[in-house]
């Protein structure tokens, strides 16, 4: 088991996001996380992050292990740099004030593999040569579709072994996303493991091994990408009939 | 009934300090802490409109005040009294007491044609661009006042005091506390009313998303220039009054110090909270003059108990360094001022059958 | 009756000139332990205890303003002491005239803290009387016939003294002959553009009307932009720390000023005697002008014969008593004093000497 | 007339370098937290207390010779000021950061503790003046009429080579990015692997430093301290800085010498009363054309 | 004559042609979709059209008059609301007030009826009130009136987004990307609040949308641009199967 959630309470000030979310992730799985607008799912995200405060959210029961270890008290760094766990949160959170490729070199902050970090370049700009083109542009003025694809390759370029992603497709063009899920597929297959979250319950059911759906800040069903698609609640509220 | 409330209240307010001054209850130290607290609240709701509801950082507040102070105590000293410059008065002083809102309206007036001088840049640049520019325009007025000789320059301007006593000689009341009083009380109604108003509201909107105030028909400019505007001819109003309150001004009591000051009773009350002002103006004077005699005492305890040595005394600066560490640790424990962005009536919902205060 | 008699100081215990508040602190303290010892102040055949209230005003004017208000309205005080600096002491003049409490300043020398305000009196010279002694002492010194003058615009008193000089000056070597006249703001720090453009005019000396702190920092810049000519300084420049400040750039200048401390005799070296063994330095101008006009008001309520129990009434006597005082024999010399309440006294010029002692040269009386 | 020019461009080089070396502090911390470190101007008058007493501390207990001394004192300085500076991230900033607070309230304490500053050295070390001791000759040079001093060269040449040691750190260093990725968004930062509290103690140590030693030569300069020094050219630096555009370092070691050259000779030509008068109002006027400053780049609102 | 008529519209960003010679003409009650790759230049035309930059070059007629270059207030107040890619509401005022501050092209008093609560400006704010709570009950917000945005759902944020621009009475609605972020369940609602409003509000919509199945339901007519140019034009059935298209913009959804 590579990522183990237990029984995870989390909290906004007084609201609590999560009621015992447990899930469980492993090595080279590709795994989704669906459900309705505010059922706490980029919460379960920003917690296995640890995005501090005043952001993040804060655990008040439960556990999360990363290879049987605990990351509660971790702090948000070091789950990159030690651990290898990135991601694309939702909203982008791009930095606006550097260009593409700047943004690129930050997210090698704590590297020292020069030659793996040449080969992540070369990775990101092949899936995304929209960015090839924008290299020298001040990323906040790239479209919005273009900002998506910088926040995804800015993930890949730590050097993670496991990607999380919060809804990477938002935004994009059909062409771009299958393009992009496509990439994230071959990733995959490549060894990274994936922890999803996709509004388009369809194609992530399509692109994922197993999923959750997450309804109120617990976990109301799970099951493997088949099983889940062919459940006839899930069917209904998330598949569109 | 109710809703007269608080129109009576203000009325009882008014009546009552009236009535403690004129006999002598409230002893002119008292009258005076009154005063400033009347012009504290003034300054910091006024600034509020700026710095809390449409959220620009403007730091120069101080220098509306200089405008409006130093064209009501000029037109009050050339109209009323002798003066080695303006010469005899050109009224006679009895008719001081008439003029005295007049004139100090016109010293609102033209603070806030002032604004606009800030007013104007704020079109194009927001944030701590427009912060700078407020500074700026802040030297830009007390230097223009120092360059002016006429006034005094930078030595200062006096003879106000003189139109106290000729009010007073006029009709025996204490005319200086029933105008700040007035003044205060209108200000905080203006403001109320213009921020709750669906056309206020636009401010509001500007602060939170301008993009999307100007995209849903709000016409920026046009209230941006309003809210400067509204906001400096108050100060100039509070300005008028504090010239007259001391009988003496020069430009260098309305620099960036001053200025600091309004910022922080509106950041301390919180942005965009009317009855935060109002109380943060009224806790920050009270505790300047508290400390006044909390700091000798606290010098005598530290004494008796052999905590300072014998050779060393707590003076009153330690005064100014007590007010910012207890702000500072305030704002560790509301950080968002003390009312937030609610008004009392948020607290207390019953006060709201008493608000018909609009 | 009141048991005691309370008094105010208005003086800059922080701010530009603590050491000036310092010192006037100092020399009320010894006059009110020396009195307070001896059991008060016989006023009418009773005894009334002093009680000193020691306001700062952080060298501002319009501070000074509140301070007076605040001595006058809070603490209810009989009459105050001070401002020293003109730059304070001509608001606040105002400020005392209007309340109608009576106000002796010290030190302040520009006229128009007192022109035209029967409550205020002071015990110094007046700087129309000043400006001529420094023009003429260093016409005399240096044989100058061209002068320049650097001095602060907020504050009267530089600004007054510095508008005499240039006037006097220029009425006795002709117009033109003060050849630059600079001034600077409040809390400046740098002024070498002006000096730059004082240098360059080629002056035979250079007046500095202006505070101690500000001496100092300028009579080095002046050095550094390759000032070599001399200096020719006013009574603000007279303090103990004009030195530890200054160093040896202002060894060697001349100064007018109220009094010298070094070969004084009589009752003067006895009050600096006991001065310096209180409070382990020598005092300046500003501590023998206090006790002077101390020394006075405390005159003028012996004057008045008795003391009521209405404070304004009380007030209006002192005023009438301190107006009625006529000659005074002080520390700093013999005051007579004219209609307008102010004294008329002899100057001093000084020189820094090499010791940084200020060294009596020249006793000048009107 | 060429003389004195050239005399006055002497003089606004060396006032300029102090307004560029403080705006650059200034710079610093805004261009990471959008902090306007108000306290900034009050951590460089620490910094000229500190080099007093470190400097007289070893004058009155060794015998070292006065270069020795101010060899000593740079360091030792730069490194206390930092740790003042630090501290106050730690004690003032830091918590209301992690609450979450507007960051107009962090402005706010940041201009309390520059009072605190200010109020808690004039309480306790009293209100006289300190008078900085002479740590080394001064050599004055004369061309002609025109005068300059060792020290004034060495003030100059100090900012030029902080301004390069900057420049070089923000633009060309990862570090430097990181500092410029914090400024635009805070929570992606960490998810980048970079750990945020260190960058940030990072800049409030290169900022307090260079502070100090602004602090020191100012002090060497002008030798006269007294707590409120730091208040003014705090001011006026920081405008400075927002005039050649905020979290730029360019620009704020270019508005530094441009207040400066401006100040220095508005006062040259004019009666020096003008001096804030004109010199605030080309600076007004430059923010109008200019909305973002000489080199600050507007922010694209995308919608 | 045509509700909006855009003419040969060209948008530089520095060397950057975001939008070239782009025209289009809106047919009053028309339904029309506005797709392409990502960058193309889509909200880029919205932005100019809504006055939000000024054209390089180019006309936009709304109604027989140009309105390039009015104040974007100004253009609104004309008759033409939008919404944005990413919420933009304002998240400090409740959902009522979010309506009805949109008024402010409508006052129907001055700022000194305002401050004097004259007869006008209560008989004023009461009509705004009542319009607002109009359009939030016939949008099923009514509900939510007194709550913040951020308050209610992602879902509910874009409804209170269409309310409000609804709420200035537009003959022309633009939006951006409306269906962005929402799960297949509240899209099928989303495309059926569209259609209601376009029956039962009388106007014209103009969107901009990458999910298909709420282009294709909707709109009668599609114009697709590539790199600031329309690279095809034409019925969703049309669109659907054109080469261009699917090469540069709908791809093949095998993954
Ligand atoms: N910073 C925050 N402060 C307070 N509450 C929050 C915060 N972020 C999220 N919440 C609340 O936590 C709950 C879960 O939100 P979360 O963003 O995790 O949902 P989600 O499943 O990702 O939804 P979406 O599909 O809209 O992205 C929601 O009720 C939300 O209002
Ligand atoms: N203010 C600006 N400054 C510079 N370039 C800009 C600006 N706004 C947009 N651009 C560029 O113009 C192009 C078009 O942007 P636009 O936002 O119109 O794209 P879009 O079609 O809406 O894409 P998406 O579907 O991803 O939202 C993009 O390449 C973007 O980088
Ligand atoms: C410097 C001052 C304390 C004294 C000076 N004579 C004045 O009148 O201002
Ligand atoms: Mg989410
Ligand atoms: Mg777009």
């Amino acid at each position: 088991m590579l990522l183990e959630i237990k029984d995870l309470y989390v909290r906004y000030g007084n609201i609590e996001a999560l009621h015992g979310v447990s899930l469980t992730v492993d090595k080279g799985e590709a795994v989704t996380l669906i459900g309705a607008n505010g059922a706490g799912k980029t919460t379960t995200l920003n917690t296995i992050t640890r995005v501090p405060p005043p952001e993040g959210p804060k655990v008040s029961g439960g556990d999360i292990l990363y290879n049987g270890e605990s990351l509660l008290d971790i702090e948000a760094h070091t789950i990159v740099q030690k651990y290898k766990i990135a991601l694309a949160p939702e909203g982008r959170h791009i930095f606006g004030n550097l260009t593409v490729e700047e943004n690129l070199q930050l997210a090698t902050y704590a590297r020292k593999d020069t030659e793996a970090i040449k080969a992540d370049y070369k990775r990101v700009y092949d899936l995304f040569p929209r960015l090839v083109e924008r290299k020298k542009q001040r990323s906040e003025s790239l479209s919005g579709g273009e900002q998506q694809m910088l926040a995804v390759g800015r993930a890949l370029m730590t050097g993670c072994d496991f990607l999380l992603l919060d809804e990477p497709s938002m935004g994009l063009a059909p062409l771009l996303m299958y393009d992009m899920f496509r990439a994230l597929k071959k990733l995959n297959q490549q060894g990274m493991t994936i922890l999803l979250i996709e509004q388009n319950a369809r194609l992530a059911l399509q692109f994922a091994h197993r999923g959750y759906v997450m309804d109120t800040g617990e976990i109301v069903a799970h099951g493997t990408a088949k099983e889940l698609s062919e459940n006839p609640d899930v069917k209904k509220a998330y598949l569109g009939g | 009934m109710q809703k007269y409330s608080v129109p009576f209240l203000v009325v009882v307010l008014l009546v009552g300090l009236v009535a403690c001054a004129q006999t002598g209850f409230m002893d002119l130290y008292i009258q005076s802490i009154v005063l400033f607290m009347g012009i504290n609240i003034i300054l910091s709701s006024s600034l509020n409109i700026v710095n809390g509801y449409m959220g620009e950082f403007a730091c120069g507040h101080a220098a509306f005040m200089a405008v409006g102070a130093y064209v009501s105590s000029t037109l009050n000293v050339w109209l009323f009294t002798q003066d080695k410059f303006f010469g005899p008065p050109v009224l006679s002083p009895d008719l001081a007491l008439y003029f005295f809102p007049v004139v100090l309206l016109a010293g609102g007036v033209v603070a806030a044609l002032a604004g606009i001088l800030i007013a104007i840049p704020s079109f194009k640049t927001r944030g701590d661009y427009l912060a700078i520019i407020t500074i700026a325009a802040n030297y830009i007025v007390t230097s223009t006042i120092i360059n002016m000789d006429s006034i005094g320059g930078a030595r200062g301007f006096m003879g106000m005091k003189k139109i106290l006593f000729a009010m007073s000689d006029t009709v025996d009341l204490p005319w200086i506390l029933i105008w700040v009083v007035i003044s205060t009380v209108l200000t905080i109604w203006i403001i109320r009313r213009f921020v709750s108003s669906t056309y206020g509201k636009g401010i509001i909107a500007i602060c939170q998303d301008e993009v999307a105030a100007e995209i849903m028909s709000v016409n920026t400019n046009k209230m941006k220039l309003i809210a400067f505007m509204l906001s400096s001819g108050l100060a100039g109003i509070a300005g008028g009054l504090y010239a007259h309150i001391l009988g003496y001004i020069n430009p260098g009591s309305f620099g960036i110090l001053k200025s600091t000051e309004c910022l922080v009773m509106v950041y301390l009350g919180g942005m965009g909270s009317l009855s935060g002002s109002v109380i943060s103006a009224i806790l920050f004077t009270l505790l300047l003059e508290v400390l006044r005699f909390v700091i000798p005492w606290m010098d005598t305890v530290m004494h008796w108990a052999y905590l300072l040595p014998d050779g060393y005394h707590l003076s009153q600066v330690w005064k100014w360094v007590f007010i910012p560490m207890i702000l500072i640790l305030l704002m560790q424990f509301r950080p968002e001022g003390i009312m937030g962005n609610r008004e009392l009536s948020d607290f207390f919902p019953k006060l709201k059958k008493f608000y018909s205060f609009k | 009756a009141p048991k005691e008699i309370k008094i105010g100081f208005n003086i800059p215990l922080t701010g530009d000139i603590p050491k000036v508040g310092e010192e006037s602190k100092f020399a009320g303290e010894m006059l009110k332990e020396a009195i307070n010892a001896a059991g008060g102040l016989e006023v009418g055949g009773q005894k009334y205890k002093l009680n000193f209230v020691y306001a700062d005003n952080e060298s501002k004017a319009e501070s000074a303003v509140s301070v007076a208000l605040k001595l006058i309205e809070k603490d209810q005080v009989l009459a105050i002491v001070g401002p020293n600096s003109s730059k304070q002491a001509v608001p606040a003049g105002q400020a005392c005239d209007d309340n109608r409490t009576p106000m002796i300043s010290p030190w302040s020398t520009n006229p128009d803290a007192t022109l035209n305000r029967p409550w205020v009196f002071r015990a110094a010279f007046l700087d129309p009387f000043q400006g001529p002694v420094a023009a003429d002492f260093a016409m005399e010194q240096f044989g100058a016939k061209t002068a320049a003058v650097l001095f602060a615009l907020a504050n009267d008193y530089s600004k007054g003294l510095a508008e005499i000089f240039q006037a006097d000056f220029e009425k006795k070597n002709g117009p033109g002959s003060v050849v630059a006249f600079e001034s600077y703001g409040d809390k400046d720090q740098d002024f070498s553009a002006q000096l730059t453009k004082i240098i360059a005019a080629k002056p035979d000396f250079i007046f500095l009307p202006n505070n101690y702190n500000e001496v100092a920092l300028i009579v080095k810049q002046a050095h550094d932009l390759g000032w070599t000519g001399p200096f020719m300084g006013a009574d603000a420049w007279g303090n103990s720390e004009l030195m530890t400040l200054c160093g040896d750039d202002c060894k060697g200048q001349y100064f007018s000023t109220h009094y010298a401390a070094a070969g004084a005799t009589g009752a003067t070296k006895e009050f600096i005697d006991k001065y310096t063994a209180k409070y382990g330095y020598e005092p300046a101008d500003v501590a023998a002008l206090t006790w002077d006009a101390t020394n006075i008001l405390l005159k003028a309520i012996q004057d008045m014969g008795s003391l009521g129990n209405d404070l304004k009434e009380n007030r209006k006597n002192l005023r009438d008593a301190l107006a009625n005082v006529a000659e005074f024999h002080g520390i700093t010399g013999t005051m007579k004093f004219d209609a307008q309440g102010d004294p008329i006294k002899c100057a001093v010029v000084v020189k820094i000497n090499d010791n940084g002692k200020f060294e009596f040269t020249k006793s000048v009386c009107p | 007339m060429l003389a004195s020019i050239l005399q006055n461009i002497i003089n606004a080089l060396q006032w300029g370098s102090f307004y560029s070396l403080i705006a650059l502090g200034y710079t610093l911390v805004y261009g990471v937290l959008l902090l306007i470190n108000f306290a900034h101007g009050d951590i460089f008058m620490v910094g000229a207390y500190i080099a007093f007493f470190v400097a007289t501390f070893f004058l009155s207990m060794t015998t070292l010779p006065g270069w020795m001394v101010l060899a000593l004192t740079i360091p030792l300085g730069m490194i206390l000021t930092a740790l003042v500076g630090v501290s106050l991230e730690r004690i003032a900033y830091r918590p209301l950061r992690r609450k979450g607070a507007h960051r107009l309230y962090v402005v706010i304490t940041a201009l309390m503790c520059g009072l605190v500053l200010e109020n808690g050295n004039l309480a306790l070390l009293g209100a006289s003046r300190k008078s900085f001791p002479e740590l080394i000759d001064k050599v004055v040079y004369t061309v002609g009429t025109v005068t300059m001093t060792n020290l004034k060269v060495a003030v100059i040449l100090s900012a030029l080579l902080t301004f390069a040691i900057l420049q070089f750190i923000v633009t060309k260093t990862k570090i430097g990015m990181a500092m410029r990725a914090i400024s635009y968004d805070k929570f992606a930062v960490p998810l980048m692997g970079i750990p945020i509290d260190t960058v940030i103690v990072f800049t409030f140590v290169l900022g307090s430093a260079f502070a100090g030693l602004a602090g020191l030569l100012f002090a060497l300069s002008y030798p006269i301290l007294d707590p409120y020094m730091g208040a003014m050219i705090g001011w006026k630096a920081f405008i400075a800085a927002v005039v050649g555009g905020i979290g730029d370092i360019r620009g704020a070691f270019f508005g530094g010498f441009l207040l400066g050259f401006v100040e220095i000779l508005v006062v040259a030509f004019f009666p020096s009363t003008y001096r804030d008068l004109i010199a605030f109002s080309i600076l007004l006027v430059i923010l109008c054309i200019k909305p973002t400053g000489l080199f600050g780049v507007a922010k694209t609102t995308k919608i | 004559m045509p509700l909006l008529e855009i003419h040969e519209l060209t948008q530089y960003f520095g060397g950057l042609c975001a939008v070239s010679d782009f025209s289009v003409a809106l047919e009053s009650g028309e339904l029309v979709g506005l797709i392409g790759p990502n960058g193309a230049g889509k909200t880029t035309v919205f932005n100019l059209v809504s006055g939000f930059y000024k054209p390089t070059q180019g006309k936009i007629i709304f109604k027989g008059s140009s309105i390039a270059g009015l104040k974007p207030h100004e253009i609104t107040g004309r008759g033409i609301a939008r919404t944005f890619q990413n919420i933009r509401l304002w998240n400090h005022m409740t959902v009522l007030e979010n309506i009805c501050v949109s008024q402010h092209y409508n006052m129907g008093y001055s700022l000194m009826d305002a401050l004097l609560r004259t007869k006008r400006y209560l008989k004023q704010e009461k009509r705004i009130v009542t319009e607002a709570m109009n359009i939030l009950e016939a949008l099923d917000l009514a509900r939510y009136a007194d709550e913040v945005p951020p308050n209610l759902p992602y879902g509910l944020q874009r409804k209170v987004e269409i309310a409000r621009a609804l709420s200035i009475k537009p003959s022309l609605l633009l939006l951006d990307e409306p269906a962005a972020g929402l799960n297949s369940a509240d899209v099928k609602d989303l495309i059926s609040l569209i259609q209601r409003i376009h029956r039962e509000f009388d106007i014209t919509i103009w969107m901009i949308e990458h999910q298909m199945t709420v282009v294709m339901t909707l709109c009668s007519r599609l114009k697709v641009i590539d790199f600031g140019a329309t690279i095809a034009d034409g019925t969703p059935d049309e669109i659907q199967n054109n080469p261009d298209v699917i090469k540069a913009y709908l791809g093949d959804d095998a993954i």
